[in-house]
């Protein structure tokens, strides 16, 4: 069972219209071919779960620049001019989400947890909406699992079977999102011999790498 | 000295050894260029390495090390990577010994707003509301007046980053302690005058008979 | 061939290519040997280990590397260690494809009690609850009876395991599927009759016209 | 800052009737010398929060074995029949956890995280005497935190500002406990030069380290 794929046919999998996370902080360990793939094939309609959207046609941008996106889950967008643009003339909805709880609500996605249950929020915009619990006399916010159809990932290195490892800060979100999505897409900098990653080093295992682009 | 520098300046005063410490974009990524010698702090950055430093000089960067904003740093020995849920976790659950941040608004019961400006900006709360949830101990360095209006206030009017009281404000113009009574007017900036502070803040603030003046190197 | 052999050749048959599978302690540890060939499996192992292998013969055993019940393992090249955050994301999360347990009883509604006999066995859950809550499918490797008494049941008498119906249950005598119907008599064993599963059963059972005899290989 | 210290010292700091997470699962990745010691050291009353009690005088169990125990919050103890016989005679208090919740637990205390919201044990006796909470139709469990006074680790590397690295499956419990005590003792098999253990190797960071025994 191989998981080795052409960038073209991993990203052909993916409908307009899917839900996405991918990962990278800024454009670091953003999966920069795939993202290039599915600007190239045009798909549209995407919400897409994100720390954030980079700047204007960088890493994540460019899928705001060429208007692919209907949706944005991301803590922060302030980088990117033209999400903001796009958000205030109604054409991108834009979720914003504290960024220790969009980690863990990717996290609880794939950990099988029902919720998170964090302070940070408490009292500000962020709960609007949302159940709150007392638990030893403080307040908490119940904040939901957030999954998603497919992830994009980026890793520095993968056996062929798929076992990731990552490079300092390009680790950012890209091993919780391989846990939260329904079809998970790796991109690798570099893929090498079962074994060459000791088992102490990988990070995300392959059972849950769908596809793995070279 | 610009305002910037001596508000990083006094706030480096505020580390103490064996702290980690997280410091915002902007301003507060000044205070690690005057760190007290002798004592030895980690820098966290909440995109996932405690260990940062500034890129050394001739060091080519790195795509794969870079700080929050996306800009290349370096790393000492020693240093350690790790996912946003790790990271996190070291800011919500006690072990961040302190977090520098920016701010639009302080109040006085020590509110911080620095995430958003309702029709204006909407960036996003980033980590902010984490990082001010649950640091062990919250400072925020900032210009006391933006455009001339204050923005020490008696409440704030923009979005909340948390209801949990910053600890310390530093500015060009003064330190300020959060305490249950109020804002606690702890120094006053080098030539600086307690009647300018309180006219340039809009909150109350408590004076004490003596106003040292805010030292500037340990 | 032996009753457990029996039992741990027709549950991995259940098993199919590219699964990620932890096999329990005891009985259900042996599936491991009789899987069939060309399909490629994972074992997970929820101390934190996927690829776990029977220690290789001639293989110095490693105090770091053990299995659930403490017992040194190889680990096949591609092997992933991790935490017990990790072990159990993975198993409450979705993504371990099935689970074998053994069992002290199973009900008509398929479900499964076998972590404890009150008052004479309070050994703990292990990772049996998340286990039986959280894989995509449970798997009861356990014999029909227990000292001549009927282990599948109208209703458990032990407290449960968890209140998720397990999906298959493999004997020496029968396979059962849990339907929501109820127990499904889907094979019996070589050489067994229906009318003797049915006596040694206490559930009842859902008896087709046709019961297949078990098939012991691929 | 040094946080190299001896056996004995870093023993010491753990008064009687204190509550302490040791790592380990069946007496694999526990930190034998550091329980070597506290029996060495007859600290008494203790409540101690571990995966399992190992064996009769083997890893943790050596602490039941000399009775220094006086609650024991597991997954698992029945390898242990003094574990089990104590508990019968009423001289040990036993929690059973699942393995799962165990682990999420000790993580939400270390990660600031106010409850577990878990489909583990619903419907169980595990459930009596805590809250559920309904989240799209389906019931979880709402699990406390659980924190410590003191967390003993063992790493197989460490350097000697206190980053450890773990081996295979010795990595277990260790690195959610050291997040989640007051005070973090760890013993290393090997203690190395500071940049010895690469920033992605490192698994639990030195800030959460107090005491550190070669």
């Amino acid at each position: 069972m191989t998981k080795m794929t052409t960038l073209q046919s991993a990203i052909e999998a993916i409908s307009p219209g899917s839900s996405v996370m991918i990962g990278g902080f800024m454009a670091c360990g953003t999966p920069h071919r795939l993202i290039d793939e599915l600007v190239r094939q045009g798909k549209s309609d995407l919400t897409i779960i994100v720390n954030d959207t980079a700047r204007p046609n960088v890493g994540i941008g460019k899928l705001i620049t060429a208007r692919l996106v209907r949706k944005v889950i991301a803590s922060h967008i302030g980088t990117n001019p033209e999400t903001q643009a796009q958000m205030i003339a109604g054409e991108i909805e834009v979720e914003l989400v504290p960024q220790g709880t969009l980690a863990e609500r990717i996290r609880a996605a794939g950990f099988g947890l029902g919720a998170v249950v964090t302070p940070t929020g408490v009292g500000t915009v962020v709960e609007e909406g949302k159940r709150t619990i007392e638990i030893d006399g403080r307040t908490y916010l119940v904040e939901l699992p957030i999954k998603a159809d497919f992830a994009l990932i980026n890793a520095k290195r993968a056996d062929y079977r798929g076992n990731l490892e990552y490079a300092y800060t390009a680790r950012n979100f890209n091993p919780l999102m391989a846990m939260a999505a329904g079809k998970v897409i790796a991109e690798a900098e570099e893929i090498v011999p079962l074994g060459a990653i000791s088992p102490d080093m990988v990070v995300t295992p392959h059972v849950v790498i769908d596809s793995l682009v070279a | 000295m610009d305002d910037k520098t001596l508000i990083a300046k006094r706030v480096a005063l505020e580390l103490e050894d064996g702290n980690l410490v997280n410091l915002g974009i902007g301003l507060p990524t000044l205070v690690a260029q005057y760190l007290p010698g002798g004592i030895d702090v980690s820098f966290q950055s909440e995109n996932g390495i405690i260990g940062m430093q500034a890129l050394p000089r001739g060091m080519a960067p790195s795509a794969d090390l870079t700080d929050a904003g996306g800009s290349p740093i370096g790393a000492i020995p020693g240093a350690y990577a790790f996912d946003s849920a790790m990271s996190f976790g070291l800011i919500r659950g006690g072990h961040l010994d302190v977090t520098v941040l920016g701010g639009l608004q302080v109040d006085e019961s020590g509110h911080l707003a620095n995430w958003m400006v309702p029709g204006k900006l909407v960036p996003g709360m980033g980590g902010a509301m984490d990082l001010v949830s649950g640091a062990r101990r919250v400072i925020v360095a900032m210009t006391h007046t933006a455009k001339g209006e204050p923005k020490i206030l008696k409440r704030c009017t923009l979005p909340l980053t948390s209801v949990r009281s910053v600890d310390l404000i530093v500015t060009e113009l003064a330190v300020l302690q959060t305490t249950p009574e109020g804002l606690l007017l702890k120094e006053v900036a080098p030539g600086v005058t307690v009647e300018e502070v309180k006219a340039k803040t809009e909150a109350r603030l408590i004076v004490p008979d003596q106003v040292p003046v805010m030292p500037l190197a340990a």
